[in-house]
């Protein structure tokens, strides 16, 4: 069991609430403390409540296709914050149409997160992909 | 004070009105007059009460798709296109519209410019302005329909009503619930009040414009009684403000029966509330949307869901269905990708459309059991209300005596949990505060023991978690593996 | 002298044996009890009868596509693809080897080779021989049968069925009366008594081979009761040659109640009859075809057929399902586009097997019918035979008492004229000389009245003709435009 | 009103019939003298069929895919036996699988055929190349 703190939310003027309200489910009861801000959440909001609850993961959603726009610059104001190491997520349908998702996540990677997720990727794989992450964040 | 349910007098809406059309430049440009004059003049092939009406009475199920890009060149080539295979057109707003962001729909026009493609997953009306819009109607040959998610819909109302738009989706309730976070009901009510009183002044102008409330809310396990619900009440309150040609909505929820029995129910239903409550000469209709929850990533599986929704939409007889496509669990679909559903659809409906009469023996139960639920849960309503159906909409949903499962809004309870049944119908497994009557409860209870038993475990949330998950994942009940 | 309905004593069997063998060099290779030590070894997991049944007991539908091309790596790779999505697998002949021109399919061999694509419209089974139809069974990981319209299939069958094939698709009437037009249907009956009587040897050395008489005949608005005569006509034939499974076979007509009600009354009927005249101890399972006819070129609008098809074949809970492709309407499907269409049919299949219960209720009446034609029917062709059914087939196709509608066979009156009625239900516009009783033809009329009354037309060939069109163009019925 | 003569059939081992009937429907109704042959018909007996009624017009019909084999050296044959002015159309299913039309069309002229057509061609459209080919032909 883990007791990490992690924040999840879905960005900019997005309302899918679904996806959301599972991976709220699913990480809590992988042991995480889950920090869920909802839908059309802000970039500040997402950084005020990572500092507030100590976070260390930050797992963005963007389903409605203005991930490009609303995700760009996060990573920066996270540093500007003062959140160094923390570990930044995105999953979804991250772009505007059906889009190769090798260049999607490139274009997300180098915005500075550090995992690109599709819509139907398993969760179990998630968990693993996190708790090595976080790992290697405590550990370097 | 509380919101009411009464006609905006004249001078209540002129007073609101000045602000509504300031709070972005392009407001400046709409003048109702010049609009009722170019309405007038529109030919009957672009009017949306019209081709309603002849579907209707041809007993055709009209065929839509959603469709909206960032730049208008862009988006009327689209319609165009999608023109030569649908019976009536949409124009889908983007997502920053919608939340009156104009600003930042400017930068979303501006870097879909730059980056030659459309970074929008809407057109962004009130930005382009009237002049724009207009140029969509004119150069569009069939009815254009104004399809968004807008709590504050009233800017996007004058300019796109008075540019000739001849539809306008959209409700108080269903464009709040599932669409927003914090916005309060009364709020939004109160602005679609607003809509619906511009949509009365154009028909007393002679200018009729159909008004469709949202049917699916969230997409997601929404039992017909409940949509129902809200769509009447939405039909209510548009009413009031002198609408008259309404079109209530419906999402699929993939049983046969159940899902042909929601159209039914909700043409009866509907009808007989609005006389009930004293309004008459309205024109009704219906709309079946196909599959609105999770899709299939696979297209040839999605071409299988559209199918599905195409046959049901035809053998319940709506008068309209929104077609969905293959790209639908990737993203906003290409124009090819849209037409594609369009004419799966198409097949479909015009194989099944002279087949519906066979299945009325059996959905007469169904049609029966929702009847029930709808008439407990609006009598619910209008007491809430104190008779006032504004009012009760507000106090219903504070009460949970409203309550639409997986909504985001704060003003939702979240505490209805519905869950599929043995054959794929959407029952509920915990009522929340809805206040059904014990027999219906039990009729539900029933039908999910039943279902948990088949799997051999308890009913839970692993359940409906399953059940959002299934059909994306190839079958309708999410069986345990 | 009159062909009879008999078990093939092994004398008779053993005399026909040699020269059957010999028919084509490659006929030397077969060794019976080979074969057979060889069946003994396969793993459950390729053997048809097994999945057949176990399909039936856990109520799922199997899906199964068509695939042949001209060469061995390339078919064997073929479906290895398809085994990823298919439950059940085939290998489609090519149409030489189909009439016994071996000659011809080598030609057609030697050119796919110099060509690097398949010039044939299937697989040469016969030519490639014994010892790569083995590797076929050796290197597919699921069951796979041998598919094709040979009305003397005895060679095909030594051939595939040493080599490990465990279904065997085909019958005297139904791979004649639609797939030749010379060969008496007396010669087929008798080659296919072998086919059976060898089928029959397997079983009787412990090793179960499916039989599947093929069900949609024409293909082209067969009416129920006809097929249905003339599947169980098939399947009495092989039960008396030793045949134990057998799967009756029906071609989706595109009205959802005529075929759930085909696909109830098919497994009925058959089982009575098998039992009336005496067999016990079979395996009976039903195999439902998508759309035989013409499909729309349009690849979208396939996949509405195509899932029409597989949501009827759930609905009606069919053991199995002949799945087409969207490239149908064009030419032989890739390995992809076969895919697509098993894709589709399986997300729809899945989606409805659950709600099969629901619909019973409204088949029954059809159910009832469809059991009186082919009673009447099946009374006739024995009464024909003088109690014997192989006699009796071939003197009733002689009188008309079966005929089969735009069958090219001269053995063939084509004398019944089927045409649609309002809901798109195949009904008869001309009685031929089928014996129909006067209640039953006052209810044919009657329906066909009333689509010629909704159309304002009489009934007329040009009706029948926009019927057979109907599909391709997007409808059902084929009404005027 | 015309008077000419021409022979249907579908050709090879093909045994599809549907659209043969509906051919001989179809071309007796807009006045041909129609000989039919039907189904699985052989190079020889359509060039016997037109020797024997003097026809002006062959139409040959192949849908099962082997229409590249079978229609080949049809043209040569009927020139070696002397009927030098025939037009010949060719249309269904032609090739194995979903191919190209534009390639199909010329592959088949190629082989000698005047017209060579799709399923879905219209009929009507057919009816007016017809007569303008046959009279071409007769007063060529
Ligand atoms: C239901 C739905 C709606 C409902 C939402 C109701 C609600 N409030 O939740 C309604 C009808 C309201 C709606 C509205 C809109 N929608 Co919508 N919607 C869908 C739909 C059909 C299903 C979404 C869903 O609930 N899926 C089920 C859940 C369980 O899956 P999920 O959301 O994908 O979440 C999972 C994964 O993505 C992943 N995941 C998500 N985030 C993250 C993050 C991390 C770190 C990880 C590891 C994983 C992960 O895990 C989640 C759980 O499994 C999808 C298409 C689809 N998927 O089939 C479109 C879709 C998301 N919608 C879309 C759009 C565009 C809109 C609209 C803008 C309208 C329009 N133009 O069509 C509006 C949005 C308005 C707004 N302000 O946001 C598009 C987005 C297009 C794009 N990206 O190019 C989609 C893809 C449809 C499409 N193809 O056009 N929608
Ligand atoms: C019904 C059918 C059958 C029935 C036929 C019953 C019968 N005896 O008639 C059955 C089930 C028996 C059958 C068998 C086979 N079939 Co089949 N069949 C079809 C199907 C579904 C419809 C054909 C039909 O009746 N159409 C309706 C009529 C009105 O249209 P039509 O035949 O195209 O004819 C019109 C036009 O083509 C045109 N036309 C035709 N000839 C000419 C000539 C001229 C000069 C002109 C101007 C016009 C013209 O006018 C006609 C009238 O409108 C087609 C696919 C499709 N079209 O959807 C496959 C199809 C023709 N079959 C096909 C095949 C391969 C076979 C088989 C070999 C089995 C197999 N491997 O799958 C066997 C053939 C065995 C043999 N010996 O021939 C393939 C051919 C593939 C290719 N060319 O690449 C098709 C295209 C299916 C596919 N995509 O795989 N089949």
């Amino acid at each position: 069991m883990n007791t990490h703190t992690i924040v999840l939310g879905v960005i900019g003027a997005d309302c899918h609430a679904v996806g959301n309200k599972i991976l709220e489910a699913f990480f809590t009861q992988a042991g995480y403390r889950v920090v869920n801000l909802g839908v059309m959440v802000s970039q500040d909001e997402f950084i005020d409540a990572a500092i507030e609850t100590g976070a260390a993961a930050i797992l963005v959603s963007s389903l409605y296709g203005h991930g490009e726009i609303d995700c760009a610059g996060l990573r920066e104001r996270c540093i500007e914050r003062g959140l160094e190491n923390l570990v930044l997520y995105v999953g979804g349908n991250l772009v505007v149409g059906k889009a190769d998702f090798g260049a999607t996540r490139d274009k997300f990677l180098s915005m500075g997160y550090d995992r690109v997720f599709q819509p139907s990727v398993d969760l179990d794989g998630v968990l693993e992909l996190l708790s090595q992450d976080l790992a290697a964040r405590a550990g370097g | 004070m509380e919101i009411v349910n009464k006609k905006l007098t004249d001078a209540q809406f002129d007073a609101l009105r000045p602000q509504v059309l300031s709070s972005w430049p392009t407001g400046g440009d709409v003048d109702f007059d010049e609009g009722v004059a170019f309405h007038h003049d529109l030919p009957e092939a672009k009017r949306f009460p019209v081709a309603l009406d002849q579907a209707d009475q041809a007993r055709r199920v009209l065929l839509q798709p959603r469709a909206g890009v960032a730049l208008l060149e862009e988006h009327i080539a689209l319609l165009q296109l999608l023109s030569t295979a649908a019976d009536v057109l949409p124009t889908t707003i983007d997502a920053y519209t919608r939340q009156n962001r104009y600003d930042e729909a400017q930068k979303g026009i501006d870097k879909s410019r730059q980056a030659g493609h459309s970074l929008l997953n809407g057109f962004p009306a009130v930005n382009h302005g009237l002049r724009a819009c207009r140029e969509i109607i004119e150069r569009v040959e069939k009815p254009v329909q104004v399809r968004h998610g807008t709590p504050d819909a009233r800017l996007l109302a004058e300019i796109t009503l008075a540019a000739g738009f001849t539809s306008y989706e959209g409700g108080g309730i269903s464009y709040n619930i599932p669409y927003t976070k914090k916005v309060p009901l009364q709020k939004s009510i109160e602005d679609w009040q607003y809509v619906d009183r511009l949509v009365g002044r154009y028909e007393a102008a002679g200018v009729r414009i159909n008004r469709e409330p949202f049917g699916p809310l969230s997409g997601t396990l929404v039992p017909p009684f409940m949509s129902h619900a809200i769509a009447i009440i939405e039909g209510l309150l548009a009413l009031e403000q002198g609408v008259r040609s309404i079109t209530l909505g419906y999402g699929q929820a993939g049983n046969l029966v159940q899902d042909i029995a929601a159209i039914h129910s909700l043409r009866q239903l509907a009808r007989h509330w609005f006389e009930a409550e004293g309004y008459s000469d309205f024109q009704l209709s219906t709309v079946f949307h196909q599959w609105m929850g999770g899709f299939p990533e696979d297209e040839s599986k999605a071409f299988a869901v559209i199918s599905w929704g195409g046959a049901v939409a035809a053998l319940a007889g709506a008068t309209k269905v929104i077609v969905k496509t293959p790209h639908e669990a990737s993203g906003i679909p290409t124009g090819e990708a849209n037409l594609q559903g369009i004419m799966a659809t198409s097949q479909i409906n015009s194989m099944l459309v002279d087949q519906q009469a066979s299945l009325l023996p059996i959905v007469q139960p169904e049609i029966e059991r929702i009847r029930r639920e709808v008439n407990t849960v609006l009598r619910a309503v209008k007491a809430a209300g104190e008779g006032d159906w504004a009012t009760g909409a507000v106090r219903a949903f504070a009460a949970g005596i409203l309550d639409v499962p997986f909504a985001p809004s704060i003003y939702n309870k979240g505490k209805l949990l519905p869950v599929r049944d043995n054959e794929g119908a959407i029952r509920l497994f915990d009522f929340g505060a809805v206040p059904l009557d014990m027999d219906t409860r039990a009729f539900h209870a029933a039908k999910v023991k039943e279902r948990s038993t088949t799997e051999g475990r308890e009913p839970c949330f692993q359940m409906v978690i399953d059940d959002i998950y299934s059909i994306s994942k190839g079958r309708l009940v999410g069986r345990p593996r």
